[in-house]
């Protein structure tokens, strides 16, 4: 069934809201900085309200509905009692500009998480500010380009390997670098950054393990010849959720690194966020940090804003703090040994999911997978592609795994179970995915015309991006629906 | 491990399935040298009481409304959040999905952030609003960076009445980016000088940056920097830090402002020290393709149903990698979805009230204040509902007096206007009644002695 | 898509639970008082439990999800503020036994909550420890026999009109009584009861407005019979939604009346339960009413357990606390005002529907309905019956009406929409119903047919009488099923 | 209004097609004599955040386990509740239906009442388990009228040791119904007389009831008490009022029980001043046929699909009428749907854990208490988490100075057992740490003096 849009069940003079009686006299501003009535705007009761949004949510699809193998994601189970911390209403009723002596638990908890992802990362020095990873990235980006620029040198490249996020080259971009391609067969080989790295080179940017779910095996070696050439590491931390208590990157000479707390430490996704993408960095970057850094000292905690040398400030306040305390709770709930339990279990899944379906689906890369394995849709039969096999995922009650990325693989079928995911889960996709795989061979058009148990069916993207309908406008809508 | 299912049997029996010995073989390409080679120094597991003891000890020690008469604003705000906001972000086919990329099983996301951005044009006035920005600082950075692209030109003027944060994330935003930015001081009145704005612009600027209203809760003359930015070819940028205020205030499209950008916290959010927020994002259509951030769209499926898709990705990172519009990726869905809600609720009704509510208490409020001995309003100009205080010695002095009353009576400007020792920024909204008002009136009475 | 059972979930070891190390000797029982293994206990991590029940929940079908029209029900909007409310530390965590001193904020409530209902009744006396509203006829009818038995009066029979709810006779019976029907015609007539009063009738159990939604119009001439034969009559307060502001039943001649909270007063009805079912009196039955009152004194609020006419206890400690606490909630939030608009705009619904229907549908009474009407099926076409008309319903994407009640109708439906629906809503619902009566004249079969569009079609009730499987017990299931 | 959706407009309209001039007339069948002719006197509608305020206002005059050491049980438990439990339940699907009266869109409901019935079954080791009753008391007065009504007899013996509110209800609910309530007393055990209980059981008895703990946290010897009713064709009735002891204690059938009722609230469902609890009620296949309340079966539908009905309805009131088992028509299906997610949660394994815990610390600090001057523990019999103290003079006193130090020490006795001024019960559960049960030992050795 349908759901009109917001504006198109309001009735005039509803409301889904009540004040106090005013107790002071009315005020009024001089009318010509005061706005007619807003055209359109929702005007609805509670339950109205209630029900549109009750409905809009059965249209979704989340970790608690089902199996969500999104590849680089880590779309793992979100604790229901991570939910109950953050809203607690000392932390939900704090308000950024408190005096520091009436926001001490707030600052304690943010000093903690700082010393825990140092200490899981091997990178001492922890700033909490950036609002998700592409957002850390930026300010791993500066910092590096500030670091350079302290010592007096101006390099004006970053080496970035074709397995990277896209998210890579848009913030060197951002950060005035030019992007320098570097080609990996699989993991990125030392020879191939040895090649291209030189004095104009500020950095190289990786991700380990990388976007095949590889670890990169070379990597110390990797670190030593940027080094050795004056540059630094920058390591997209979007994967660390293979590593946890295995290998830290501090460890392997890597400098600057952006933590995913949405993927690695559980905090929800929220449909496109909010996330946070805490930096660390090590102690020779930790003067570049944006401001304010949480500092421990006699008197207690507190931000320090008095930071000659910092890249300045990424957003508002100090971070994503409701999204910071969901994952202190998780870090806290694991514990060292819970959190390598994580890892090792994450890994289990995804060779053991590899392991059942190789033999039907093309693998691309044959070394031993991390947390996550791309398949490609090249032995897929009757001319269906990965987009189809994703669509039927969808009618066997799966989310699809990450399409057509990394871009190095054709047709790329990127699958992250998470340690989330019980055996009997993954067994159920390997039999939906054999069994879609046998599909294609005997009735292609299953796939091709998939999805059908939705509420729409495939949307054409090329008219919404050639006609663009960005906002309601009180007209009808593109066409006129059938039930 | 309450999170982790793996029973001891289906790890021997997966381990077998894979044909590895152990799970530590697994990790047979990472390098022994690479190895950490001894656990990691956290504490121990928690269960789940303990947790959240442990947490319920820390939240105790930080002050809020229900600990305190609160009148603290600058760009965060504590308006009443209903019940049932929370209620409906709390359904988990919300806030455990991830972005939309796969829009047959994302309608429910998708269709409300095309709400949301119909919402943002509803208030703003403008012609196109992104899916949300981390927030108001960042959208602003954005914005600033999108006027430069657009007009290929690379002066910027930042109105010194801008919140402090909002120009301190354009300037880091901007730092490599050879741009020159230029601050453009106030008057008396607490506005940005026209006279100095008249004097900076000119055609080498890319844009101005207005808040709306600004820092000290004045409103600007949004008109007459429109007229002065246009006639030079410059974009004006008007930026919000109190979006109530748009249920009340002329929307800056019909001033004439070009791109409007804001932090939406006051819809629903809740003050959380400082985060998460929402960085809402408008323009002229003249601007779409230049937009960064997630746009969602209406389509059509293959049945003719409506329905919506993310479109216009090619401006985006993960199609245009090093020359996308922006690196930002994803977008604060939930809380775009949460002042979905809350708008809503409100309502056209709702809103306008709830405005003028925080209108009447903050006018109240000063006019108290103003009459407190040694007390005084220095800026003429109208304001929402917050407020400048010069107070007879340091603001920090008179403010740690009226704390100990149980009262966080606001927040001093020095540290951001050195110039400015004795003044502090009141903050009064519907959560307000008239008795802490009153009480606040009478701790700075005492806090001045 | 299917959802196993929790038991055929489980796999042996998982648990979605931790406890705190334990701080003190462990201690054990003698052998024999031990338990061995719970065989077929489930073994689950959270999310697989998570999973389970949000899947199970997606089944169901609640006034959030739509239109939700069960006669006699009151399926009205559930204030979300109200679940926030019962959820207040103060209220949750506040033990039954916790000292009086401790306890004044839950008896102030209480105390307020019963003088509130006092005032809406017209009855000066209530207890709020009945659990649900067959449980309140249970207190009432105890206490209607204790004041005889008082008196040396031993009547042994109860009056019950043939539009009364089961529970009434079952009550009744309960308590000792003989039930003797009295036929009404749509409303009960004075002479009817005059008829078969006499001195051994105990007591009238009425409703009112009546099962029809009709107001009993000769109730206080009705109630004057009763009482001047020595009896007493007993409301059952279903329908109050229909009355609010409006009629105070006390003032009409009742003596004693439940409420259900979960109807009247916005509470949740949660799957079947926990409801309320308050009841009130007149000041002649107080002394009956169940152990403990609250009681306001010089000192404070007080539970009084020294009332030596007591009826006694009817269940452990005070009531469905947490549901009283939401019925206050909902009784501050709308005031005298809104209260008495509620009924209004309850009312007018409900006769808009019968305007927008009663052209289409068989209207058995037709005095005007108060906050509910019935129809009958006598009119549908093709053959189809009432339970074809009510599983199509759901097909359209409501729930259906109550069916087959009141018995004095056959083939009722029994349509309640109170006045939480909009116009908006309730005209969506007339369509569906004036096009289903089309489809019965066209194609029945999509009557008989129906539900198409549910995760389950028409279910073998018979079946399940006669081979009666109430517990999962390890072997497969009734039948295997098909996707 | 925010509950109520009707517009000025909305109300003419369909007073028009009603053909009523105005909403008053719609009450003309209500005699002008039958009217309230004022106002309702009740105070005036509260906007969401007063009443919030007034609420928590109220809420903070209760003392909880956030705010005193606790130690109370008594048939009311505080048990730790994951917040899995809570998200779950207040899916709206679930906590805004109804009784499943449509099959068809109820089987989120009927599903987990059919887990709720096996997991019930399972831990009493019962043949068959209805979909929930009121709560403990109200169960245990349901079962003792099936009791009478399956043997036909109308004699039946109370332990004195069962729960004082379950005594009283059975006594309300038999009020008028020709039954002789016997009360059996205790021995120095703590555990119901076995020599007054044979003396009392006649052919005459249709059921002996006894607690399983009993009142005073002591474990009945059920086995004893089954061999002496079966031998004269009377049920035994096992009365649970924490059946967390469950995951612990041999199953009651196992022991010979007949029937099994109890309390559900310690398995998931806050204490919230008393209620809404949950009454379980367990029997054996025997008795199938009188069971009172809901029943869920499985079933097929047209399609051969598994599903769940509501069965075995011509038991109920709704058929039945006078006739029916039971007057009790609704259950309490959202506590059982919480209670159900609890077992779930905890499982096999932690079930078990989280008892022996409570057994551990009840021990313990029985232990401790036992050792303290003027204390002692006057019943001999095994114990699970709670257990009776006897204190140097009247317990009230005693506990209103362990109260001032912000413990809540126990329950008075004197109020059930007159001849017990002095003593008072003591609970202890995984949530008091042993830092807390030192703190009593403290306060009741200060409390003596």
């Amino acid at each position: 069934l349908n759901e009109k849009l917001l504006f198109e069940h309001s009735d005039k003079g509803r409301k889904g809201y009540s004040l106090p009686a005013l107790d002071v006299p009315a005020a009024q501003l001089p009318a010509e900085l005061v706005r007619t009535d807003i055209r359109g705007f929702p005007e609805l009761s509670e339950l109205d309200v209630v029900r549109h949004f009750t409905r809009l949510s059965t249209w979704n699809y989340g970790v608690d509905s089902g199996f969500y193998p999104l590849g680089s994601c880590t779309m793992k189970y979100n604790p229901k009692v991570n939910e109950v911390a953050c809203r607690l209403p000392g932390f939900a009723g704090l308000h950024p500009h408190a005096p520091e002596d009436l926001s001490q638990g707030a600052l304690e908890l943010m000093y903690q998480l700082q010393q825990d992802l140092a200490e899981t990362s091997g990178l001492p020095a922890v700033t909490l500010q950036p609002g998700a990873g592409a957002h850390g990235e930026l300010a791993g980006m500066l910092m590096i380009r500030a670091w350079h620029e302290a010592r007096g040198s101006r390099r004006g490249k970053v080496l970035i390997p074709d397995t990277a996020h896209g998210t890579n080259p848009a913030t060197a971009a951002l950060c005035g670098y030019q992007v320098i391609p570097v080609s990996s067969e699989g993991v990125l080989r030392a020879a191939a950054v040895a090649e291209l790295m030189d004095e104009d080179v500020a950095a190289l940017m990786i991700t380990n393990p990388n976007t095949l779910g590889l670890f990169e095996s070379e990597i110390t070696e990797i670190c030593r010849i940027v080094h050795e050439r004056g540059g630094l590491v920058y390591c997209d931390g979007a994967n660390l959720n293979a590593l946890m208590g295995i290998s830290r990157p501090g460890d392997l000479g890597i400098d600057v690194m952006h933590f995913n707390l949405h993927k690695t430490f559980a905090t929800p996704h929220g449909g496109g966020g909010p996330g946070a993408g805490p930096v660390g960095v090590t102690a020779e970057l930790a003067p570049f940090l944006p401001v304010p850094v949480v500092v421990r000292d006699e008197e207690g905690i507190r931000l320090d804003f008095e930071r000659p040398q910092s890249i300045g400030t990424l957003k508002g306040f100090y971070g994503h703090f409701g999204v910071l305390v969901r994952a202190f709770a998780y870090i806290r709930s694991l514990g060292p040994d819970g959190l390598r339990k994580a890892t090792e279990m994450a890994v289990l899944n995804a060779n053991y999911l590899r392991a059942r379906l190789e033999e039907t689906y093309h693998l691309p890369y044959k070394a031993r997978s991390l947390h996550e394995v791309v398949f490609s849709d090249r032995k897929l039969a009757g001319g269906c592609r990965t987009l189809d096999l994703a669509k039927r995922l969808i009618d066997y009650g799966f989310h699809p795994p990450t399409i057509y990325f990394p871009l190095v693989v054709a047709g790329a079928i990127m699958i992250e179970p998470t340690e989330s995911e019980s055996l009997e889960s993954i067994d159920e996709f390997c039999e939906a995915m054999l069994a879609i795989a046998r599909e294609a061979e005997t009735q292609p058009e299953l796939l091709k015309e998939a999805p059908r148990r939705t509420r729409v069916g495939r949307l054409d993207e090329t008219r919404a991006a050639r006609r663009p309908r960005l906002r309601w406008d009180g007209g009808g809508q593109v066409g006129e629906g059938q039930e | 491990m309450r999170y982790i299912p793996h029973t001891e049997e289906d790890v021997r029996h997966m381990l077998a399935a894979i044909g590895a010995g152990s799970v530590e073989e697994l990790f047979c390409e990472i390098p022994s040298a690479a190895r950490l080679k001894r656990p990691l120094q956290l504490p121990a597991a928690r269960s789940e009481s303990e947790l959240l003891a442990e947490l319920a000890e820390l939240a105790l020690r930080n002050a809020t409304a229900e600990t305190h008469r609160m009148f603290l604003g600058g760009g965060a705000y504590n308006h009443f959040i209903p019940a049932a906001v929370d209620h409906l972000i709390s359904r988990s086919e919300f806030y455990t999905a991830y972005t939309p990329y796969q829009p047959e099983i994302s309608q429910g996301t998708l269709q409300a952030i095309f709400e949301f951005q119909t919402l943002i044009c509803q208030l703003t006035g403008m012609d196109v609003a992104n899916a949300s920005m981390y927030d108001g600082a960042s959208a602003c950075a954005e914005a600033v960076l999108m006027a430069a692209r657009a007009t290929k030109r690379a002066r910027v003027l930042l109105a010194r009445s801008l919140h402090p944060d909002y120009r301190a994330t354009v300037a880091t935003y901007c730092r490599y980016l050879d741009l020159e930015l230029v601050e453009i001081d106030f008057d008396a009145s607490g506005r940005t000088d026209p006279d100095r704005l008249q004097a900076e612009l000119d055609e080498r600027c890319a844009a101005l940056v207005l808040g709306y209203p600004n820092f000290f809760g004045v409103i600007e003359d949004l008109g007459t920097a429109a007229r002065l930015a246009s006639g030079h070819g410059a974009r004006l940028i008007a930026a919000v830090q109190e979006p109530l205020a748009l249920g009340l205030l002329k929307p800056p499209a019909e001033l004439g402002a070009d791109i409007v950008v804001g932090e939406g916290q006051s819809f629903g959010l809740p003050l959380a020290f400082g985060g998460p927020y929402l960085g809402f994002f408008a323009a002229r259509s003249q601007d779409l393709r230049n937009l960064p951030g997630r746009l969602v769209g209406e389509t059509l499926d293959v049945n003719g149903r409506r329905g919506f898709v993310l479109t216009l990705a090619t401006r985006e990172q993960h199609i245009r990698r090093e020359k996308a519009t922006s690196n930002i990726c994803s977008n604060q869905g939930l809380c775009a979805l949460a002042a979905t809600i809350y708008l809503a609720l409100l309502g056209r009704r709702g809103l306008r009230e709830t405005a003028e509510h925080n209108l009447a208490k903050a006018a109240y409020a000063r006019k108290q204040i103003a009459a407190l001995s040694g007390f005084t309003i220095p800026f003429s100009g109208e304001v929402f509902n917050e407020f400048v205080v010069e107070g007879p010695k340091k603001a920090a002095d008179v403010l740690r007096r009226v704390q100990e009353q149980g009262i966080l009576g606001g927040i001093p400007l020095v540290r951001w206007y050195p110039d400015m020792p004795q003044r502090f920024l009141v903050c009064v909204t519907e959560q307000n009644r008239r008795d802490d008002i009153d009480a606040l009136c009478a701790a700075l009475a005492g806090g001045a002695l």
